[in-house]
C-alpha cells in the first residue's frame, strides 16, 4: 500500500521553479526540521483536506498507515502551535519563566534532602544485599514439572542478558560456542627447544613445560623432547626430581 | 502446642514459603496470639544469629522471612552460579529515595523533584522488584502511584519504613517566596485584565 | 574453616538453593574433602531431627537437600495454600531463555553469554525436565547440545517454539545477527559433514 502524498503550494522559497512541494508527510517533517521549508507556510487545513480525500479513496484502510499519519500530523500541529503561540504572548512566557525558575529553585533547595536519603540508602545497601532468599517449596512433589510461567519472563530474561554492558557481542560472536582449535606444531617446538638449548646449554624439563601456554603446546613440548632424545640431539641430565635436557654435541 | 512446637512450625512454614509471611497468617494457622508469634519468632531469630547459623530470620514490617546469612553471600552465590545483585546507580538511588520518603507517589512527582525525565529509572526499579504500583491518583490522567516493596526493605537491611531517618529540614528560602509573590501578582493582573478563556 | 563454619555454609547453600546440591559441588565450593562434607551434613541432619526442628536435611543419591519437616505438611499447606506457584529464579530464567532462543546450544554458549559459570543451573533445569540433551556438537571436546522440552512448552503456555515472544531491536542487533549467522554457518557445516545424530 502506498503512503499518501501531499501537495503543498508555495512553501519552498527562492528555489526557482521548485515552488510547489509534493511528497510523503515524513519528508515534509524532515525538511521542516532542517529549516528547508517554512513552517509558517504550511497550511494544516490543506494537509487535512488532502488526508480526508486520501481516506475516501482508500476503501480498505491500513491502520498502520493511518496511525503513522496521525502521529506526523500531530507533530506538525505541535510545531505550528508552538510557533504561533510564541509569537505574541509576552506575558505568558514571563509567567512561564517565573514558574520555571521557582521550580528550579525548589529543586535546588530540596536536592540536599534527596542526596541525604540516597546516601543513607547506599549505606544500607551494603548490609542488605547479602540476604539471599529461596524459592517457595513445591507443595506436592511430582516427577513432572507442573508450574506455569509467563512466556514474557523468558523474553525479559534474555533481554537482561543481552543488555549487560560487559557483554561484547562482536568478540563473543568470534569465540562462539566451540573452543578454538589451537594446534602447536611439533616441528616448531623442536626448533624452539634446539635454539633454547644452544643458547643456554641445559634447561629443566619442568621449566619447558611450564612455559607452554596451551594444552596443545604442552603436548608438542613433550613429543618434541622425546623425538629429539630418540634422534640423539639432546640428552637427559640431572636427577629424577630435577630432570633437565641439554644439547648433545655430536 | 508448646513453645518448641510453635517455633518448629514457624520455621517450617517460613522455610516452605520462601517469601515473607504475615504475622497474622502465622497466628491464624497456628491458633496462637499475635504476640506469641512475634515473641517466638524473635527467639528463633536470636538463636540463628547467636549460633552463627547459615540461616537468618528477618522482620519486614508485619511479616517474617527466612533468608541466608549475609556473611555467606559470596560462597552461596558461587555455589549456585548466581550473580551479585547489580549496583544501583546514583540516579536509581535518588529515585528510590524520593519514592521511599514520599510514597505513595507518582512518576510525575519524582520527575518534578529531579527536574528530569525518570521513566527509565522508575521502570528499572519496577523490574528489580524494589517498587510496585499501588493504585492510581484520582486526578486527570489517573497517574499510577508507586510504593516500595518488602524486597526493598530486605535489600537495604531495613525491617520497617520507620527506620528511614527523617530528612533534614530545609524550609522555604526567601528566594522561593519572592518568586511565588511575583507569580501571584502576575496571575492576579492577568485575571483582572481579561476573563480566562478556559475554565 | 572450622566444623561450625562448614556446617553454617552447608546450611546456607542448601537453604538458598532449595533444590538438591551435589556433594561434589559443596566440596568444591567450600574447599573441603568430600568426606568432610558428608560427615558435617550428617551431623546437621541429626541436629534437625533430634531437636524436632521445622527443617530436615535429606540425602538423595549424591546430593543433599533441605526441606520442610514432613510432620508439618498439613500446617504448611494450610498456611501457604493461597500463594503463587514458585517462580524460577532470575538465574534459571536467564539460562532457560538463552537455551530456548538459541537452541540447540551448548553450556559453553550459555556461559559465554552470561559471562559466568552456569553448570549448576543447567543441571537444575535438566532435573526439572525443562531442557534435555539432544546430541553432541561435532567440535573438539564434543560438547552436549541442549534444547527445551515439551514440559517447557507446557509450563510457559506455548504450543510451539514459534510462539516465543520475538525480540525487539535492542540496538545491538548487528552483534546478535553476527552470532546468529555464525551459529547457522556452524550448523550448516556440521549438517553438510555428516547427518545429525538426533533429528
Amino acid at each position: 500500500m502506498e503512503n499518501p502524498k501531499f501537495k503543498l503550494e508555495g512553501i519552498v522559497k527562492s528555489k526557482g521553479d521548485m515552488e510547489d512541494f509534493e511528497g510523503p508527510l515524513a519528508l515534509i517533517l524532515l525538511l521542516l526540521s532542517k529549516n528547508k521549508i517554512e513552517i509558517r507556510d504550511v497550511q494544516i487545513s490543506l494537509i487535512l483536506d488532502q488526508y480526508l480525500e486520501y481516506l475516501d479513496e482508500m476503501k480498505k484502510m491500513d491502520l498502520e498507515i493511518a496511525s503513522e499519519f496521525v502521529a506526523m500530523a500531530s507533530h506538525l500541529t505541535y510545531i505550528k502551535t508552538k510557533m504561533l503561540l510564541s509569537e505574541n504572548d509576552e506575558e505568558i512566557s514571563e509567567l512561564e519563566s517565573l514558574m520555571l525558575s521557582l521550580e528550579e529553585l525548589q529543586r535546588r533547595e530540596e536536592y540536599p534532602k534527596i542526596k541525604f536519603a540516597a546516601e543513607f540508602l547506599a549505606a544500607c545497601r551494603t548490609c542488605g544485599e547479602g540476604y539471599i532468599t529461596k524459592a517457595p517449596e513445591p507443595l506436592v512433589r511430582d516427577s513432572e514439572y507442573g508450574y506455569s510461567h509467563k512466556k514474557e519472563d523468558l523474553e525479559l530474561a534474555l533481554l537482561s542478558v543481552l543488555g549487560r554492558e560487559e557483554l561484547d557481542m562482536r568478540a563473543f560472536a568470534k569465540t562462539l560456542m566451540m573452543p578454538e582449535k589451537i594446534t602447536y606444531p611439533v616441528s616448531l617446538k623442536t626448533e624452539e627447544i634446539i635454539k633454547l638449548l644452544k643458547n643456554r646449554g641445559t634447561v629443566g624439563v619442568r621449566e619447558l613445560l611450564l612455559e607452554s601456554r596451551s594444552r596443545t603446546e604442552i603436548i608438542a613440548t613433550f613429543v618434541a623432547v622425546l623425538e629429539l632424545c630418540k634422534m640423539g640431539s639432546i640428552i637427559f641430565v640431572g636427577t629424577d626430581e630435577n630432570l633437565s635436557v641439554s644439547y648433545a654435541e655430536n | 502446642m508448646d513453645i518448641r512446637e510453635i517455633e518448629a512450625a514457624i520455621e517450617g512454614i517460613l522455610f516452605a514459603s520462601g517469601e515473607p509471611v504475615p504475622v497474622e497468617r502465622l497466628a491464624e494457622v497456628l491458633g496462637q496470639d499475635r504476640q506469641v508469634i512475634v515473641d517466638v519468632a524473635a527467639r528463633l531469630a536470636d538463636t540463628y544469629a547467636s549460633n552463627r547459623r547459615g540461616i537468618r530470620l528477618i522482620k519486614l514490617e508485619n511479616s517474617f522471612q527466612l533468608c541466608s546469612s549475609p556473611e555467606l553471600a559470596d560462597v552461596i552465590r558461587c555455589a549456585l552460579d548466581a550473580r551479585k545483585p547489580p549496583q544501583l546507580s546514583q540516579t536509581a538511588l535518588e529515585v528510590l529515595a524520593i519514592i521511599a520518603y514520599f510514597q505513595p507517589t507518582t512518576k510525575a512527582y519524582v520527575e518534578q523533584m529531579r527536574g528530569i525525565d525518570s521513566s527509565y529509572t522508575v521502570n528499572s526499579l519496577l523490574e528489580k522488584g524494589l517498587i510496585e504500583p499501588c493504585g492510581k491518583l484520582k486526578v486527570p490522567g489517573r497517574p499510577t502511584l508507586y510504593r516500595t516493596t518488602k524486597s526493598f526493605l530486605r535489600s537495604f537491611g531495613l525491617s520497617s519504613l520507620k527506620e528511614l531517618p527523617s530528612l533534614p529540614d530545609t524550609g522555604k528560602s526567601e528566594g522561593q517566596l519572592e518568586i511565588q509573590n511575583a507569580i501571584n501578582a502576575l496571575m492576579e493582573k492577568e485575571e483582572a485584565e481579561k476573563p480566562r478563556e478556559v475554565t
